[in-house]
């Protein structure tokens, strides 16, 4: 027995994040505090892309974060991507500010790991500089959320290919140079398997072949969400990512580094909307006595704060395994889903403890929570989110 | 960053669990529970010599910290183990600081306890009065392990200041009164001092209690972790055995959903409590405000689990022969011991800077 | 339209309400429990008469319906007071149509009770065998009142067809074991039946069972509003004397509003309940839809508003010396007595017309 | 015992609404579906009043519900309203719809019932046939919930009064010819009791000493929502409704009919939202297979349902308590809690199920979820009927 009692022990689990990524968090935060809430109002009634912000980042060298250095990026990991994000949402830019980054931060991964040094070269720098603008041409109308049901297809032509279908949630497509486009280049039903046969292309968003059409949407809308109607786009064998067929399998790679960075942006929200909450609760005084002194205020403030606070350390060791090479997706998945909840959750609190005035635009809460809501249903719904941990954690068998 | 427990605490989880398996199977502890009378298993476990893990060497203990405690309190209740005794006692102990006789004793079996309600959080316990003689006198309701103990640890006011004394449970001044608990695996009882004599401990009593305090969250919690990771393996077992309608009811969504939530809440608590412990351990300024949010949040999430729990076993669950009741109660029990989470929120709501 | 009970349910739950607090308070109720022999209260109820109340004066009852019997769970359970008989038998006796003698001996006190598991929605219960001499052979768990009924109506399967047949409890073809509740006011047993002698029972089967799964949801339902209503009162009474930081609790807005959210509870039941009742009584289209409704939402509602209760109380509602627990239990028992929301919801599903 | 004993008994409650009820619901139901959500979701994004809705129900005598006879309304009770307000907003046409009528249907109670016969002949017809616009003048920044606290001033001069302050939240004033002032004649500290002092006009909201400015806010945008400026508003005596200083009393006999007929409000809106659910649960098939058919989809839907009808009997039984002369604070309270629960959580719900679709505009949901979102904080919080209900009902001390 007692080999296995432990002697005196050193520091156990350690919790603290390391200098540089204290740093970075530190630098976002006060780069993109230079925008404040009236900023992001503005935009997000205008419906108009907020190019001052994504600009000031490119300078500011962010959009690079995760790019590999010989690429002029600064090669960092999925942690230090999601406290970016983190961050710049919970500024109170919230999704706006994220999704106009989103991508550039990690969307391209798929290119550094599995495309042509060509097409490194060629792209990397310039997503890095701010000049490139890309979106990611994946969810079919069809398809729900199995991706390999997608209909879209590439047909070989000479030395290019032919592409026809829809595409729908395109975010920042009419904003966007080029999008990340999943084809088929073998019918489902032709294919052996059911993820063979997808292929991937970074190529141009040709305006004459693609039709893109913005989609009506109740939040976020400094950030176009997109159909895309693909009539005949021509693209050269050049701009295809690694082999044909095996696109299916790149894109996978990204799934978890998504479901973090959704997280991390579902939780820089949840901070906002408290911080939003707290400074409301000790402004707002009726009849000499600030509302924020009510415990039926108080409490529910106080649970969302451990609540955020509990999704986030879940979410830090999902990115702590993944860029330590370890399995993450019963993390990832579970960060995802306690990162959206607490962070609608707090959102809404938000609204409710400014009572009446939550309602109006002008004291920004309404707009974390439109935004935060979209989070438990993009880029997979709550209920998604279940499936996967029943049946691949707990291995119960398939629904009904 | 470092996100997983040491080899060494991970030998020492296996160790203790297998442990409990072996001395303590469920049959084995209903037999206890029934006959309300858990001795057996408290000597065994000083005996086997698990009593001083996680606690200083400097208190003879055998080293370790409140990670390790918090590894065994997950582990005593996930077996439903009895644990009043020896939570009442790592909460205490900290108080016989430089008693080497003491220290001895108590890890040789003389449980102390602290002198305070064990649903209150300890360090706001009303302290009781002393007079000249050092002789004291109060009521102190519903003390954890307070039937059983041996040694009170109580807080007491000596001239507007706040001490800490030792009462010998056996002083003709002492009258306890056994109160029984719905979860059987831990004791209360209600304290009388009478004049009962009392010496001075040489520890500064509010540092001491606060400490108390902030363990006692971690470690409540951390039991609240263990009996809702069991249930959990109960609900999930139950689903893949039990058909309805001709099929396994775990392929039913809405039973797949009520466990996956479950996992998530054990997901995260296991994250938070082992994050709270770690920072009361390593006295990280924040490390109360990281206590009360696991108490709080983890002993919550215990309850709303413990009613999946029960809602996925159907009846089956509510009768006495099947264990599930066992963790529920516990869970339930969780939520109160050393203060509900409303009383916690209320340290986390100043952690907020709210007015 | 129009919204309230009768004068005359309104006499009639006062009267009934007054004779429980004459005959069954608390402190004998739990002399029964721990004794695990309520037959004195059962005999006491048949004695003075309650027994026919609700049931239709074709079946030897004293008239009124269904509310009348709702008006009976809902008082029966505010009293904590044994009810597994009662309900058994008004569920069970409309079987007995047509047949003088037994509906005699039932209201003489002679139980009878339906032979289906107590958890699951009574007319979905898997029907037994019945052979060529008509003796039945099979195995039912969980029979509500199994363990003290005196006659058995038991659903099996003839030439195809669903239909009833009466088994005595005595025969020796029976064989039953009583299973332990959490819940003591309500008992039942696992009951075997092997080549148990039965006569055939001239009531269209599937009629009386799907009459059966409405009121049981409908009573079901009013027992957990007379658990939950009773439960507001304690926590209420509780929060108006307890202090904390020298005001009373029932001061903290956390306290009023989790009180005012049983309260809502509590009036959202009480509408919902006697709607289904009426509805059941009046035979509306929609009437099993209402009872889904009522069972699934009430019991649900009785388990939140069970734990909002414990936590009011704090640590005093988990000693076994208060009262809170009994009704607790019965709340959450509430809850899959009679099959589980999630089976209610199924119907309530069917009523969206989803595919 | 015998004698309280019931012998045979006749039906006990009664839930049936009566033949008129069922005829106004239809009817109601019948002409608010001439506008269907497209003409719903144009108003709301172009910000406009619905006056087509509008002048239809005017010309089916809708608005004069509860206007007596003699002034060209129908006399009905508050049970009618509700049902109308109930199945105005079921339409899908939700608080756009209702908002846009809801204070021609009660808002004139002072009027009718403390006004003066002039008073009445000159404004009650034109409510009753929708050419009168009135919007309701109670709410100020300052005041909170505490209608007593208003400092908004009437100063006797002559014949007329003087009136300067400031108003907010106040509903469809953009759209108004006239406005129920409520105003303090004497200030809050020289009144003998808090409830004092208040006096109530209806008056010409006359621009050029009043102004207008709408709130942006998050939904319900066919219907302004607007601050009011007043300065120096001249009313002539004759505009005042019954006596100065009794404005409270008169204000006082509306608030629970407005939390009923909110509540109405609500359940149609969450009956609305559940409709759409179900709808595309039926129509939406992912992999050959509809939605509808996932228990994880179908069990929250059910709880919806019955979440809602029992809020509605709740209402019903409140309304039929009003109606009966009877008290019905409790009720009423509890009705407006569980109908504007239930129809958000219906609306949440509805939204969820239509997983991405649900944030695109297009499918409806999402203005459903922005406009149930503000019955939880308007005409008052959750948290106000909780304290009403605790305070009032279960005699709890008073907060801390």
């Amino acid at each position: 027995m007692v080999v296995a009692k432990p002697g005196r022990m050193d520091a156990v689990v350690d919790f603290e994040l390391t200098e540089d990524q204290q740093t970075i968090r530190k630098a976002v935060a006060e780069l993109a505090a230079k925008f404040d809430d009236e900023y992001w109002l503005a935009k997000d009634e205008a419906h108009e892309f907020p190019t001052e912000f994504y600009e000031a980042f490119a300078r500011g060298g962010w959009l690079g974060i995760t790019t590999p250095e010989e690429y002029g990026g600064h090669g960092f990991g999925i942690t230090e991507a999601a406290l970016l994000l983190e961050e710049v949402s919970a500024s109170g830019g919230g999704m706006n500010a994220a999704s106009s980054m989103h991508l550039s931060i990690f969307g391209m991964h798929p290119v550094i790991v599995h495309g042509s040094e060509e097409l490194k070269r060629e792209n990397l720098p310039r997503i890095v500089n701010g000049d490139l603008h890309v979106c990611f041409g994946v969810t079919e109308p069809g398809a729900g959320l199995d991706t390999t049901r997608i209909t879209t297809f590439a047909r070989r032509d000479g030395d290019d290919y032919v592409i026809n279908g829809r595409k729908v949630w395109i975010s920042k497509a009419m904003e966007s140079e080029k999008v990340l486009l999943l084809t088929r280049t073998t019918k489902f039903e032709d294919a052996k398997k059911k993820t063979d046969g997808l292929t991937l292309f970074l190529t141009d968003l040709d305006r004459s072949k693609v039709d893109i059409r913005p989609i009506r949407k109740m939040g976020r809308n400094a950030v176009s969400s997109n159909e895309l109607f693909i009539d005949d786009l021509r693209v050269p064998a050049a701009h295809r990512i690694g082999e044909e067929g095996q696109g299916f399998r790149y894109i996978l790679d990204g799934l978890n580094p998504e479901r973090m960075l959704v997280a991390a942006e579902a939780l820089g929200l949840g901070r906002a909307a408290l911080r939003r909450a707290v400074r409301y609760g000790n402004e707002r005084e009726v009849f000499g006595r600030p509302i924020g002194m009510n415990q039926g205020l108080q409490f529910p403030l106080a649970d969302s704060l451990a609540r955020l606070d509990a999704a986030e350390l879940v979410l830090r060791k999902a990115t702590w395994l993944y860029d330590n090479g370890k399995p993450c997706a019963r993390e990832a998945n579970t960060a995802k889903y306690l990162c959206a909840d607490a962070g609608f959750q707090a959102a809404d609190r938000a609204l409710q403890t400014h009572g009446g005035m939550g309602y109006s635009e002008e004291y920004h809460v309404a707009r974390y929570f439109r935004e935060a809501r979209l989070l438990k249903i993009a880029p997979l719904s709550q209920e998604m989110v279940l499936n996967f941990l029943g049946s691949h954690v707990l291995n119960l068998p398939r629904s009904y | 960053m470092h996100w997983k427990l040491s080899d060494e605490q991970n030998a020492y989880q296996e160790a203790f669990r297998d442990w409990l398996a072996g001395v303590a199977p469920l049959s084995i502890i209903r037999g206890w529970l029934d006959s309300d009378d858990v001795s057996a298993f408290e000597s065994r476990f000083v005996a086997d010599d698990w009593a001083g893990v996680g606690v200083a060497e400097s208190l003879r203990g055998q080293g370790g910290g409140l990670v390790e405690l918090a590894l065994t309190a997950e582990e005593l209740a996930r077996a439903a183990a009895p644990s009043a005794t020896w939570l009442a006692t790592v909460l205490a102990v900290p108080a016989l600081a430089g008693r080497a006789d003491l220290l001895a004793a108590t890890f040789g079996g003389e449980t102390v306890a602290l002198l305070v309600p064990a649903d209150v959080i300890p360090d706001t316990a009303a302290p009781l009065t002393v007079d000249a003689s050092g002789a004291i006198t109060g009521a102190v309701p519903r003390v954890l392990a307070g039937g059983t103990a041996r040694r009170f640890v109580v807080p007491a006011r000596e001239r507007g200041e706040l001490v800490l004394r030792l009462v010998d449970a056996q002083d003709d001044g002492v009258r306890r009164t056994r109160r029984r608990l719905l979860d059987r695996t831990r004791s209360i009882a209600d304290v009388v001092l009478d004049a009962a004599a009392s010496e001075p401990l040489s520890v500064d009593g509010t540092q001491v209690l606060r400490d108390a305090a902030a363990r006692a969250a971690v470690l409540v919690a951390a039991d609240a972790l263990g009996a809702t990771a069991r249930m959990l393996e109960l609900a999930v077992e139950y689903s893949k055995q039990r058909k309805q309608f001709g099929v396994l009811i775990g392929s039913f969504q809405a039973v797949k959903h009520a466990a996956a939530m479950m996992l998530v809440d054990v997901e995260a608590a296991r994250s938070v409590v082992y994050f709270a412990a770690a920072s009361v351990a390593g006295a990280d300024p924040d490390a109360l405000l990281h206590a009360a949010a696991a108490k709080a949040q983890v002993t919550a999430a215990g309850v709303r689990d413990a009613d999946s729990a029960l809602t996925l076993h159907g009846a089956i669950g509510y009768t006495w022969e099947h264990d599930l009741h066992l963790f529920y109660k516990r869970a339930k029990l969780d939520e109160q011991l050393c203060g509900a989470p409303g009383k916690w929120n209320d340290l986390i709501a100043d952690g907020l800077a709210l007015v």
